[in-house]
Parts: C-alpha cells; structure tokens; sequence
C-alpha cells in the first residue's frame, strides 16, 4: 500500500474553489506549512476552512486570509490576527464560532462514521441556538453533527509510505482526528520512512485514514509565544 | 487594599488538593503554577494536548513542538503525556480534570460566566472554555471585581453572551471570595485584607449575602 | 460441480482490487487471503485491531498478544499498526474499508442477511458483524448455496433475525455469482463449473434474474 | 502523581455485590487475569459484566461464571463457552448482545462525557428495537448512550506510576476506551516503572484516566486458537 505523492503539488491536486478544507495544527503548532503554501500557489478561492485558528497576519491560515482566499472559517480561536479581525467584522468574511472540543470531537466524529453526538458544551448559550438539546442524567446536553471535508490536511512528524503518521508533542493537537474526516486526506510529514520502519505498536494514525503522503520541505515552526526562564 | 494579580493566583492556589488535575485558564489562571502549596501534588492539563505540564524552558530551549493553551513555550514534567484534541476534551468533558480556573468578563450571581464576546466589538472565540465550564464539576473564575469605569462585574444577570450557564462554584476577584450558592446567589466567604464587607458590597450588582463576620484573606 | 470452501474464497479473491483495504470474516472468507491475484496489493484489517496482517506464525513464534478476529494467531507485516477498537470500527463505520467479505446463514433478494443468532439454538452474537454490513459499502457474502437438507439459504426474506438490512452486494455460494440489484432482486452473474441455470434456479428461493447466457467461472 | 496500589486486594477495593463492572480484552487476549482471579477469591456476586467476551469454560471471565457470579453479561460474542450458553438458555443469566463497534464507542462515549451517539449498526435489527432511529444524510441510524459502570479493570503492557498506560500488539483492543468509563479504574500491567520512563510520545492512555495501578503477576496468556505454519 503506498501512499507516497511526489511533492506538495501532487498532494493538493484536485483542491477546488468553493470546497471545505480541514487544516490540523493549534495556532502554528503542528501546521501543514507546505501544504497552506501551495494553497496560496493555487490562489483556490471562496474555500471554508475548518481548523481551530485562523494562523497569525503573516503565517499559517493567516496567509490565506490575506489573499481573500476564505469565504467561511470554522475555529474555536481566533485571536491575534487584526486582517482576521477587519474581514470579520467588515463581513467580508463568515466565521462560524465552535467550542474547541466540539471541533474535535465533529472531526474525530466524521473520521468515526459517527453523524451526530451530544455534548454538554454550549448549552444555554448562543452556540446551542437552532440545534436540538436533551437531557441525559439530569444534565442538558445539545446534539452536535460530523463535520464533513472534501480534504483534509494534517501535519505529523514521522510518516511511512503506507500513510501510518506519528506526531510529536503537543503538534498532535487536531491532526489525527481530522485523518479520514475528509473525502481526501493530505499528510505532510517532516521525516518519511519505508513501511516497517515504525513500530507498529507506536503509530498514532493508521495509514488507512491517511490518502497521501509526502515529505514537508523548509519548515519554519513559529513560535507564537516565545516564553523562557532564566537559568539560576 | 485589593489584591493585585499574583494574589488572586496566589489565593486560588490555596483551594488546590492533593492529587487533583488542573486546568488553568489564560492570564491570572496560568499564575496560580506559581503558587502551589508545599506538600500539595497537582498535575496541570493544557487542552491542546499535555498532561504534566511544566515551567517555561530555559532560554535556548523552547520547543515550538511543544506549548500550551496559551501558545507560549513550555516544558514536559515526568510523567507528562501528550494527546490529541478529541482525547483531551473526553478528558474534560468526561470529568476527569478535577479543578478548572478561568478568567471572566461577568459572572452572574446563578454562576453563569461570560468571557468569549462582546458583540460588534471583539470577537476572539471561546476556545476551550464552553466546553470546560460546561463539564466541569469545580469551577473557580479568577477575575476583577470591576471593570476600568468601576462597574460591577459580578452581576444579577450577564450582559454579555453567556460561555456557561450555572457553572461557576466560587469567584476570587481582587476585592472578595465568593461561593454560588447551590440554589442561587453569591456567599461572601473572605475579604482582601484591608477591604470592608460595605466595599464589597458596593462593588457587587449581584445579590451577595453576608453571614456573621467575615474574615481577611491571609497568605 | 458445485465449488468447496477453498474455490469459493478463490472466486471471491477475483474481486479484489489493487490498494484496498480488506475485512474478511471467519470461515470461508478467511481462506480469500490465500488467492490474492498477482499484482495487486491489498491490507487486511482484523477488528479486534490491527491493519497489515500477514499469515500465521512458524511453530513456535506465537505471540499471544498479536491474534485475529478469530482469536487465531497471527503475524503482522511490514507497514503494519495496532490500534483500540473504537478506532478499528471508526475505521469501519467510516467507510475506510473497501470491502467487507463475510459468512452468512440466510440472505434475502433485497441485500438483507442474518448470520449471528438462531431464537432458541443458538446465540453466539453478532460480534463486528452488524458494525460491518451496516457501514461498508461494498459486502460480498461467501456461503452455501443450500442447507444440508438441501433448502435454500438464499431466500425472498430472512427468516432469521437480521444482522443488517439491504447490505449485501454480492453473493458467491458453491453454485453461483449472483449480484444484489439497487432495486431489489438478483441478477445471476456466474455458475459454478458445471453447474446449470436450472439447478441453481432451483436451488434459490429468492426472485433470481436470469439474463442470456450465464458463463461458468473461471478460475 | 503516584497511582500505584500494592497489590490486586487493594486494587479491587471496594467492588461490590450488584456493582456494574467493564472488562478488557478480546476473546484471552489483553484480558486482567490477576483481577479477574481477585473477583473469583472475593466471591462478589450478581455482578454484571461489560466486556466483548465471556472467556471459555476455564479461563477468563468463564471463571465468574463457573462460580455464577455474574448476573448479567453485556457482550457482542460469547461463543466458545460451554457454561454461559447453559446459564443462557436456562435463563439463570441475563444476555445483552451489542454489536462489536458499538460497545466499544459506548465505553468510549462514557470516558469521553459523551452520553449519546448515533451508529448505523443495528439499524433495522433487533438490536435496535426500542431504540430511536433518525436519518441523517440519506442513512438510517441508531441512538446508542454511553455506558457506565462502577468499576473498570484494564490490563496493559506497561504502566507508570502516573498511571500512564502503553499496550501491546492487539491484546490493546477494548482495554483504551474502558479507561476513565468507571467510577473507578484499575489497571493491571507486566511492567511498572517510574513515572517519567515512558516517552510522553507514546503513551497510549494518560494517568488521569487510571485510578489505581499495580503490577500483575503470574500471567498465563492463554492462546485461543493457536494456528501456526510450517517453515517450507
């Protein structure tokens, strides 16, 4: 079974106009930066993405926005972005605003062939408005549905050529519950490896929820916040 | 005089136990690491996926790899574990996180919180909050009695889109500690030293009661 | 001739194709892991967790902790992964598997099958079963055509209790090929090697269409 | 964050008669067989068992039923045992039956807060009966809730003192998504070691889902079916 696409190109062929994107990575952590970059390459317009942040003005999803390449955003965050913040509230932009662990658990729920599930979060507040809540327990909870991409685009840190993805860190983030929540799944990997090579016991994603793979290039890694302690 | 930020943190830092996992918030909640109490073993959950979590790394060291909920640099205690987003969220939605502390624009005195909007003004997103205050059994907001103009904050009903309904158990601002009582209203149970019961009072929209004496907060 | 077990799963093995992910039932479908053709490339998925199983042990290399859905022993091939089993039925429930080849004690001429309880008899459970025809796309049953009194198995409806509702695809028995049309009804495909159009007519209870000659397999 | 109890006695504190107790494994494999041996010593009755199987005649949660111990089995398979089809057919044990991927996404939903979900497994069947059913995108399927249990006893290859788990080969299966679905959770593994051994990376299930850990002795790891090759 072998996954591997030539290049970032070939990776992201068949991504259109108007399609719903999946993006892994919370923040800059854990982004398909070389993926983002061909989206640019490709100018795809009026695209939703769905994907917890919205980058920064001139990284990440960032990079999209300033291209007015989205039409919809679908995050739980979406601070630090003022071009974001002027799109948004100019209307330029729709934005679609979901608790950061419905996000998760709508992808993981597509990628699980699982339609709609309940979750306590959001109840009695405006995100709970127009969707049916229930009590289970005693407790209220409102119904929640899979998200559904045509692509989905995750980073991970080692990758074999059957698609099986381990990540690292807290870059794991969303990227394994969005394998497989889109109709194609793209992998960027920093290190690709022959299949066998990873100890089947330690692959986070199965390559079977992973369509293409290829080798990320030239990864920046931004640190959003650069914080540290002096040495005593 | 009124507790500064670090006292807040240092305040709410006396309600951690033993063995509890953690879940702080951005801004005041992220002081109270600072502040555990000797003898006391936590464990801090960020919700974008590390249980043990630890202190900023030295200088040289950071890993863009690895950050917290804030996005700021961090380091990995023994015994730490990563995970994805949907398993941290079953974390918090199933309960397993014993302590949440978060930060608050209004709170209302049936403990409804609201901190993720304020419309046609700022607009930032709720994160994980909706999903914590909606799960958590044991919710500390950490917060300023009032905002710059010296309006309450602590009110009868939350102005603002609501992040939760009925889910904040206590409220340390930087006048008073306050539980929600189980059946609506707030208790008045410590006061920053040096503030009077009638400045609390005064500073409180909300229904507030006040039982016998009422005594300093000490440190 | 009417097929045995090992020329049903050879039959059925002609159905996969290249870069598929494979669930193979216990019993006959087992054996269609034996009839890979030549140059194509498929990966079996065993529920119980793990994708790339490869064949059985050499005597003496067990491993108790690496079984199939059949509780048999196994081996893993290169390129293989474990997983939990709420992950294994995602995969499953997802449609991530191209297709599922199982056993079954009756099927109806609308798709419908039941092969995992007989009121009063015997009720072993469904196991994965119902998990896999109500979420794959693509389910080929593998069974005789007949029962050793000689009725048939491949009726109008199911008598049984159903495992799943108008989910079977495709039908190979030790007399036929036959396919589950959109609309309901079968349409005979193929006959078992010497085999005629009338004796596998007789032998299916269920509405079967029967359209210009019908080619023996081939094999 | 220390987890650790000293021995299966203390580890099954508290297991009651009449409790509701979730069990790992499939078919022998992965399955808590010190715990299990605890449960027989304790002579706790009227138990009822979540777990995908019910043993054989000799081993496993057979040994429960040998001692009739449980009064009710939730399962999807219980094949393979002389015993339980007795007690079955008898009517002396209750039998629930849920499709394979359903019980485990229910153990799961109630590790994850999640109270219901909707499968299409079972859907038209008597699995579903009594159950609501609801369309979504042109497919019928089943609301399933979370299921709950007093205790859950796991068994997993490595363990921490934090109580962070790493499980091997398949005998992995059910043991994840029992952890953190009881009030209480027990895991029972081959190997302890301090917290901090264990890369961060690859562990399987975090402490906070493990209630107590200790380390299992003894274990028999009974093969099932043992079918081999022969080296030509």
């Amino acid at each position: 079974m072998n996954k591997v696409v030539k290049n970032v190109e070939e990776a992201c062929q068949g991504i259109q106009d108007g399609m719903t994107i999946m993006l892994g990575g919370f923040g800059l952590c854990g982004i398909p930066e070389n993926s983002i970059s061909e989206l640019v390459r490709k100018k795809v317009t009026d695209v939703t993405c769905i994907s917890n942040n919205a980058g920064v003005d001139d990284f990440g999803l960032g990079l999209l926005l300033q291209g007015k390449q989205i039409k919809k955003m679908i995050s739980s965050y979406v601070g630090e972005n003022d071009e974001f913040e002027r799109q948004m509230l100019s209307g330029e932009l729709e934005v679609e605003l979901t608790p950061q662990g419905t996000l998760a658990e709508k992808c993981r729920a597509a990628q699980a062939g699982i339609p709609a599930f309940f979750t306590p979060a959001g109840y009695g507040t405006e995100v709970a408005e127009g969707k049916e809540t229930r009590e289970f327990n005693g407790k209220m909870y409102v119904m929640e549905e899979a998200y559904k991409a045509d692509f989905a685009i995750v980073k991970a840190w080692k990758g074999d050529t059957a698609g099986n993805l381990i990540f690292k860190g807290t870059a794991r983030n969303f990227n394994p519950s969005m394998c497989g929540a889109g109709n194609v799944t793209i992998a960027e990997v920093e290190e690709l490896v022959p299949a066998g090579e990873l100890d089947p016991n330690e692959i986070h994603i199965p390559g079977i929820l992973v369509n293409r793979i290829f080798k990320g290039e030239n990864y920046e890694k931004r640190i959003e916040q650069r914080t540290v302690r002096q040495k005593s | 005089m009124a507790l500064d930020k670090q006292q807040i943190a240092q305040r709410i830092a006396q309600e951690l136990q033993h063995n509890w996992y953690v879940n702080l918030g951005i801004g005041i909640p992220t002081l109270v690491a600072n502040y555990i109490p000797e003898g006391i073993d936590v464990e801090f959950q960020s919700e974008n996926g590390i249980l043990g979590m630890g202190p900023f790394p030295f200088e040289g060291e950071e890993d863009a790899d690895l950050i917290n909920a804030g996005k700021q640099t961090i380091t990995a205690l023994p015994g730490a574990c990563y995970f994805d987003s949907a398993m941290s969220f079953g974390m918090i939605r199933g309960q397993h996180v014993q302590l949440t502390v978060l930060g608050a624009m209004e709170v209302s005195e049936n403990g409804d919180i609201a901190n993720w909007k304020i419309p046609g003004k700022m607009v930032k997103g709720m994160g994980g909050a909706m999903d914590l205050v909606a799960s958590a059994d044991n919710i500390i907001v950490a917060m300023m009695h009032t905002n710059k103009a010296g309006a309450s904050k602590v009110l009868k009903e939350c102005s603002l889109p609501l992040t939760g309904v009925r889910c904040v158990k206590k409220i340390v601002s930087n006048l008073a500690v306050m539980e929600v009582l189980p059946e609506g209203g707030l208790k008045l149970i410590e006061r920053a030293p040096g503030v009077s019961v009638e400045e609390i009072v005064a500073a409180t929209e909300a229904k507030l009661l006040v039982e016998g004496d009422i005594p300093e907060m000490t440190f």
